[in-house]
């Protein structure tokens, strides 16, 4: 049933992926990010996690990608710029490249998963990834990063507002 | 705790001055001033309340740092160590007030002034490796700011040649303090860098004793510097600003020799009697190369610094004499050097402020022209060529003694530095000061203000007053230097063959009197030759 | 019904993929919006395999740390497009390859 | 206690400089002089007192020490700042403070014009000051500030008029010669500090004969080297230049550093040291090698030098070369004699000298003098009497004193020294009335334009009293008498060496070396004393004095163009007129190297092997870096593609 649900999810994210990289047009690239995104989501709701699940939707998908488009809006990037490639000789070699690291780390999940003993998983209680567990751990073990990482988000905010406010030289 | 507020309070006051606007520039100064002067004064205290006839540590704090590597935040002040604290704290203040004219960055200068001050006393209160080598390297960033803005033409330059040379010995001196430290953690099973408890327990084979002391040594010889390794001086000297030239002159040399007096002799004693031989004759070749070459120095400060070459060869042969004349000599010295050099340099900067040039060949008779400046230029002048009577000569002649109870000829090759000395100052002094005024622009030179004059005579003063009563100066170190060199004591490592052949005899009159052993073939035969001459006078 | 049927090393399998997807992007594409997008890809790839451990052992700090990566994720990207509307003020592409001024 | 006073000898010299130096300027010419003079009279009263007290000292005891402060030490080592008196001390403090008051009376007179007047009276006072501690001292230490300080002020008064580059360049001069001397010295004071364990004088010179061997290595390195401090400042051959060039300064200068005090430092060290002289036959040899030597050649330069000052500047180094060659064959008394009369004839030429100068407006050269005679009658007799005393006419001091020089060199040292002195002697009265006939005689030769005229009441009084002095001075020391020679008794618990005590303990040492000794029986032969000797010396040398007078009268008097005649086409003139070219020596053998080498130094290995070798390190890491930097295109994707690269080899390495 799992397995069902998983293998349809998981092709649908990885062909948007690939929609991402490969459309020309930054437009077409967001929206297909978004998509990628909402898969995810669903994965991480397989998965249990539905509060990461929630956050991914509302930040990812919502805040983040909405800022993506807005900012591709305002910089009124034509469609099919042309120059959103590089040279073929060059890709041929960076796909090869890539397909290197794609078949190392693989190789290397295999060999990892399949020399150790991975047939007893944990069994889940119900309480698992629901918003009061992750809240209780966020606020008890972690304070301390998540105020750091408000702060952070203070920092990037302030940043954000200067460096597109003012001229660079 | 008193020792470390004293030695953080510069850091206080610089922080402070952080805060102050930048406009107002009078309030600034005062300020660092008055922190400079308040430093100086609690350091007085210090030395007053010090015991003298203690060669321990005094004035201890020994807390907890970084518990998990055992390093603690460990200060003390004991004989060797206290004066160079209360000259740092002085220089620092006399230093304040000749930077009075800085024009630019005021606020920034005080700043990293008041923090030089607090990294160069960290170093000479650290009684943990770590803590040492954090201060070592933490009193250099002042510095090179120094150099680096408020410097002459080719400041950046000098600024990176001073920084590099400086960096590059530590570096090896970190090395050698990992190996220190895990060696002791091996052998005693105690994780510390707690230097006293080091100098108790250190034992290493000899031959790993000579690798560690080259490290150490390559960082000391280079702050010090010894020849071949005193290039970056030059420069340095001549492209900071004057403050920073006092500083670097009355301090930071320091800081070499007081590391060879706090490490290489107390850690390594055998490996430094091993090296002696090498040490005396680079000190020799820097005393003698060293005056020569400020000898045909164009620029005063040049000069100036070259002679440190020569002087700080004296400190260095001081110390490596290994015994009290020399380490107590080599220690007064330091202070002297501190005070002539420092003073020579305030005095260039104050005709550098009015001519805008160092060049010694755009001067000459200035004496005319400056009564006051000529005389404190005289006074400090022959300080600094040791006459007797003046502070200069009671080093010299110390280390000298010292030297010559290990061999005379060392100490024949040093004291023809003396000589030397008399040359390259006198023949200055005459191109600056005397003939005829030549130079229109030197006709109307005012002479020293009330200012300028407050930095010099207080130098002045102490000159003659280290040159004919020296003694509250050298009480202070006369127990830790003897509780020294116990532990270094050449006859610790001496081969055990040399005295087989004395006999008893000898040993009786061997630390005075003519040697009866001293008497051997050749020498019997140079003897013969003199008895002949009592036959030639009676014909 | 929803037991852990799905292994850990399909997961883990997706979060690969996803992760060299982002990286090709990076490699392949010029521009500076979509380079941006493929960093994205990358740092969900890792949520994947985060939370996945997580499930599979029982622990949440996996989601802690995935909330975190979020965290940065959100900054990262606002500051990230304010540096880009910035550059494109100066010169008006989104060219990569037209900006070479991150040398020594 | 009057003996409580000795400090304040030098004390009141150095209050009075300090005063002068600090506020002469404000105080006017008037206090200045009266200060200064006035410093030296309360150190002169003094030193009487202190005299005074010195012979209430009971029976036996011969030094009176005061130890004022501990100056500095280290271990066992320690120096005092204390003041010795003696029987040699208090003949050198009345010689300083005496004379030094004489001369400081007619500076008063003599420098009245001056600028910085001011200056002079405290370099003056100053110089004096320095000049009693080093006479004073009761150890090698203090001996040796004192020893320096007369060197600088030296330097200072060379170079008084410092705009000259003659005058600065002598002043320069004197100070680095003299400071070769001093290395040297300081050197002897720490081998003997490493033999003796002390450098009280007192001490020393009390365990001498027990520590060190007779003739052995040690006493002979030490005494060699304080024999070289001692040819600094008393200016023997080798270090004798800087002394001529030293008349570049005012000539009360000239009379009391370079004539009456300074240069006998020398001196008064080696009759100090007397003991470890005495232990080395080879230094005394030496000795009296270089101060015969120095004696004739002086006198050979001084028989051609032009320069009135210069005449007499060589005339003293002449003259200490005499009290060396007493001191090398032993005869310290005959020494510290001829030192003491030589103090009042010579700085009562100088101040002559001065007086003439003054009375011509300042010229020089003797070839513009002559004929001065009655426009100057004071200067002409007191400069007269004292030319006879140097040239050794009976009665005067001079010719007692040198002729016990002469007596002792001759019995004993040998028949060399004797004939080294007697010709120095006959060229001293040559050229010293060269100097007076072409001064005071024959033709005037002043310019036309000048008026000379006589100097005032404040500089011939002093010329009168010491003119006084310089005849009977010789009565300190009369010959035949030796029972009554004054000096020598009053000197003999200084100069005391038991030889045979010595000579045993050194075999002592030796033997305890395993070594024999040499047979030393035929140095404790005593020695005799011949009275016929001695008269016929003191015709003979009487006879030489007055030849060298008379040859002098014929030769610039009688037949003025002899001179001309006899040295034309000599080449041996040229030598002798250029003082040998041994400035010229010095110049191309030391000083030319030593700048160029510096150079060399500084250019070459400073600049080029040590900097060009850490700058070369600098400059390859350099290289590698561009190398390295074309890496770093400013491409970010460049950067990208780096990390995966690095990721991948990572994963391989894995594998």
């Amino acid at each position: 049933m799992e397995l069902l649900i998983f293998y349809p999810l998981a092709g649908f994210c990885v062909a948007l992926a690939l929609g991402v990289i490969f459309n020309k047009s930054p437009v077409g690239s967001a929206i297909s990010l978004i998509g990628m995104m909402l898969g995810l989501a669903g994965i991480f709701v397989l998965q249990q996690a539905h509060f990461i699940a929630i956050l991914q939707i509302i930040i990812y998908a919502g805040a983040i990608m909405v800022l993506f488009m807005f900012v591709i809006m305002l910089l009124n990037l034509k469609q099919g710029e042309n120059e959103g490639w590089a040279s073929r000789e060059k890709n041929l070699l960076l796909s090869v490249l890539t397909g290197f690291l794609a078949i190392g780390i693989l190789y290397k999940i295999w060999q990892v998963l399949f020399s150790v003993d991975m047939d007893t998983p944990a069994s889940l209680p119900d309480s698992f990834g629901t918003v009061a567990v992750i809240g209780e751990t966020l606020f008890t073990d972690f304070v301390l990063p998540f105020e750091v990482a408000s702060i952070l988000l203070l920092t990037a905010m302030v940043g954000a507002v200067v460096l597109a406010k003012t001229k660079l030289d | 705790m008193f020792l470390t507020l004293i030695t953080f309070l510069p850091l206080i006051g610089a922080l402070f001055l952080v805060f102050m606007p930048k406009e107002s520039v009078a309030a600034i100064k005062q300020t660092a001033l008055a922190v400079a002067v308040a430093d100086f004064l609690l350091s007085i205290f210090l030395w007053t309340n010090f015991d003298n006839t203690s060669h321990k540590m005094q004035f201890e704090l020994n807390v907890p740092w970084i518990e998990a590597w055992g390093i603690n935040f460990h200060v003390g002040l004991d004989g060797i160590s206290l004066l160079l604290y209360v000259m740092t704290t002085f220089l620092t203040m006399i230093c304040v007030i000749a930077s009075w004219d800085v024009k630019i960055h005021v606020r920034e200068y005080m700043i990293a002034m008041l923090t030089l001050s607090t990294g160069m006393l960290g170093v000479f209160i650290a009684l943990d490796l770590f803590m040492f080598y954090v201060f070592w390297e933490f009193q250099l960033i002042p510095m090179y700011i120094i150099i680096g803005v408020w410097g002459g033409p080719r400041r950046v330059y000098a600024s990176i040649k001073f920084f590099l040379f400086t960096a590059v010995g530590s570096l090896l001196m970190l090395v050698a303090i990992l190996w220190i430290y895990l060696h002791i953690q091996e052998t005693t099973g105690v994780a510390t860098a707690d230097i006293l408890y080091i100098t108790e327990h250190l034992s290493a084979p000899l031959g790993t004793q000579k690798w560690l002391w080259m490290a150490f040594f390559l960082a000391f010889a280079i702050k010090v510097p010894m020849f071949p390794f005193h290039t970056w001086l030059p420069d340095a000297h001549v492209e900071a600003p004057t403050a920073g030239s006092v500083i670097l002159a009355g301090v930071l040399l320091k800081m070499g020799t007081y590391g060879f007096l706090r490490f290489n002799l107390p850690f390594f004693p055998q490996a430094s009697y091993e090296f002696v031989p090498m040490i005396a004759w680079l000190s020799i070749i820097g005393i003698i190369y060293g005056a020569l070459v400020s000898m045909v120095q164009v620029d005063l400060k040049k000069l100036v610094a070259y002679s440190s070459v020569s002087h700080l060869g004296f400190v260095m042969l001081g110390i490596f004499a290994l015994n009290p004349y020399g380490i107590q000599g080599a220690l007064i010295q330091n202070i002297n050097h501190g005070i002539s050099t420092g003073a020579l340099f305030l005095l260039v900067g104050i005709i550098y402020d009015r001519r805008h040039t160092r060049l010694i060949s755009e001067f000459g008779g200035l004496a005319k022209i400056m009564p006051k400046y000529a005389i404190c230029f005289m006074i400090v002048a022959l300080s600094s060529i040791g006459l007797p009577g003046m502070n200069g000569f009671v080093g010299e002649f110390l280390i000298l003694l010292g030297v010559f109870q290990v061999n005379g000829l060392w100490a024949a090759c040093a004291t023809s530095g003396v000589i030397l000395a008399a040359c390259y100052i006198l023949w200055m002094f005459q191109r600056v000061m005397f003939l005829e005024v030549k130079n229109p622009k030197n006709m109307n030179l005012k002479d020293m203000n009330v200012r300028e004059m407050f930095t010099v005579v207080p130098l002045i003063i102490l000159i003659f007053w280290i040159g004919l009563y020296p003694k509250p100066f050298m009480d202070t170190f006369d127990a830790s230097v003897t509780h020294l060199v116990s532990k270094v004591n050449p006859d610790n490592f001496r081969p055990k063959q040399e005295h087989h052949d004395n006999d008893h005899n000898d040993k009786q009159n061997e630390k005075h009197g003519e040697h009866a052993r001293l008497i051997t073939p050749t020498e019997m035969a140079s003897l013969n030759h003199t008895l002949q001459m009592p036959a030639l006078i009676k014909e | 019904m929803l037991e852990n049927s799905v292994p850990l090393s399909h997961y883990l399998m997706l979060s690969a993929t996803l992760f060299v997807i982002g990286v090709a992007g990076v490699l392949i594409r010029r521009n500076v919006i979509v380079v941006f997008m493929s960093i994205e890809i990358m740092l969900n790839a890792v949520n994947i395999s985060l939370i996945a451990f997580d499930n599979y052992m029982n622990l949440s700090n996996g989601q802690i740390f995935s909330f975190m990566v979020m965290c940065v994720a959100a900054a990262e990207v606002s500051v990230g497009l304010a540096i880009i509307i910035a550059l494109h003020r100066n010169k008006p592409s989104v060219n990569l390859d037209d900006f070479n001024l991150l040398k020594w | 206690m009057l003996l409580k006073l000795t400090c304040l000898i030098p004390l009141f010299p150095l209050i009075g400089s300090i005063i002068n130096g600090f506020f002469g300027l404000k105080i006017g010419k008037k206090a200045v002089g009266f200060i200064a003079c006035g410093s030296m009279t309360l150190s002169f009263l003094t030193s009487v007192l202190v005299y005074v007290g010195y012979l209430m000292l009971p029976e036996g005891q011969h030094v009176y020490e005061q130890v004022v402060w501990t100056w500095f030490g280290a271990s066992d080592f320690n120096v005092d700042f204390g003041f010795q008196v003696d029987p040699l001390t208090l003949v050198m403090i009345f010689v300083v403070t005496g004379i030094g008051l004489i001369i400081h009376v007619y500076a008063v007179g003599y420098m009245q014009e001056e600028f910085s007047y001011y200056r002079f009276f405290a370099y003056f006072n100053l110089f004096v000051s320095a000049m009693l501690l080093l006479v004073m001292g009761n150890n090698f230490l203090l001996m040796f500030i004192g020893w320096e300080g007369v060197g600088l002020c030296s330097y200072f008064l060379i170079g008084y008029y410092f705009e000259k580059k003659s005058a600065c360049d002598a002043g320069t001069k004197a100070f680095i010669v003299n400071r070769v001397g001093d290395f040297a010295f300081l050197l002897a004071v720490m081998y003997i500090f490493n033999i003796f364990g002390t450098i009280d004088f007192t001490e020393v010179m009390h365990a001498a004969p027990e520590k060190l061997i007779y003739a052995g290595e040690a006493v002979t390195i030490i005494t060699m080297l304080l024999f070289v401090g001692a040819t600094g400042k008393s200016a023997q051959i080798p270090l004798y230049t800087w002394l001529p060039d030293a008349m570049e300064g005012p000539t009360p200068v000239s009379a009391l550093i370079h004539a009456a005090t300074m240069v006998t430092a020398g001196v008064y060290m080696l009759v100090r040291c007397s003991v470890l002289f005495n232990l080395s036959p080879m230094t005394m040899t030496v000795v009296a090698f270089i101060g015969g030597g120095t004696a004739i050649m002086a006198a050979t330069i001084g028989m051609t030098q032009f320069d009135i000052k210069r005449v007499l500047a060589y005339s003293t180094v002449s003259q200490i070369g005499y009290m060396f060659m007493a001191c090398g064959v032993g005869a310290y008394t005959a020494a510290i004699f001829h030192l003491v009369t030589h103090a009042f004839f010579k700085a009562c030429l100088f101040l002559g000298s001065g007086s003439v100068i003054h009375g011509i407006h300042g010229e020089q050269d003797m070839r513009k003098m002559g004929g001065l005679k009655k426009h100057m009658p004071i200067t002409y007799w007191t400069f007269l009497i004292s030319a006879l005393t140097i040239a050794g006419i009976p009665p005067l001091a001079g010719f007692f004193s040198k002729d016990e020089v002469l007596y002792h060199s001759l019995m004993d040292g040998n028949i060399i020294f004797w004939g080294m002195g007697i010709s120095a002697a006959l060229l001293t009265a040559f050229y010293m009335f060269r100097l007076v006939f072409m001064t005071f005689h024959g033709e005037s030769r002043v310019d036309p334009s000048v008026h000379p005229h006589e100097s005032p009441k404040m500089m011939t009084m002093p010329l009168v009293v010491l003119a006084g002095l310089a005849t009977v001075g010789g009565m300190l020391g009369l010959p035949f008498l030796h029972g009554w020679h004054i000096l020598h008794n009053w000197l003999e618990p200084v100069l005391h060496f038991d030889l045979a005590n010595a000579l045993q303990h050194s075999e002592h040492m030796l033997h305890e070396a395993g070594r024999h000794a040499p047979s030393w029986a035929h140095l404790l032969e005593p020695k005799e004393h011949n009275g016929w000797i001695e008269f016929a010396l003191m015709v003979f040398s009487t006879v030489v004095a007055i030849t060298g007078v008379v040859g002098a009268y014929i030769f610039y008097i009688k037949r003025p163009d002899l001179p001309e005649k006899f040295t034309q086409g000599q080449w041996g003139l040229d030598m002798v007129q250029n003082k040998y070219y041994v400035d010229e020596l010095y110049d191309d053998v030391f000083v030319k190297p030593t700048v160029e080498g510096s150079n060399l130094l500084w250019k070459e290995c400073d600049a080029k092997a040590i900097d060009g070798a850490v700058n070369g390190a600098a400059k390859t890491i350099g290289w590698f870096s561009r190398q390295a930097q074309t890496l770093q295109s400013g491409f970010v994707r460049n950067y990208a593609l780096f990390i995966v690269v690095g990721f991948i080899s990572l994963l391989l390495a894995m594998f």
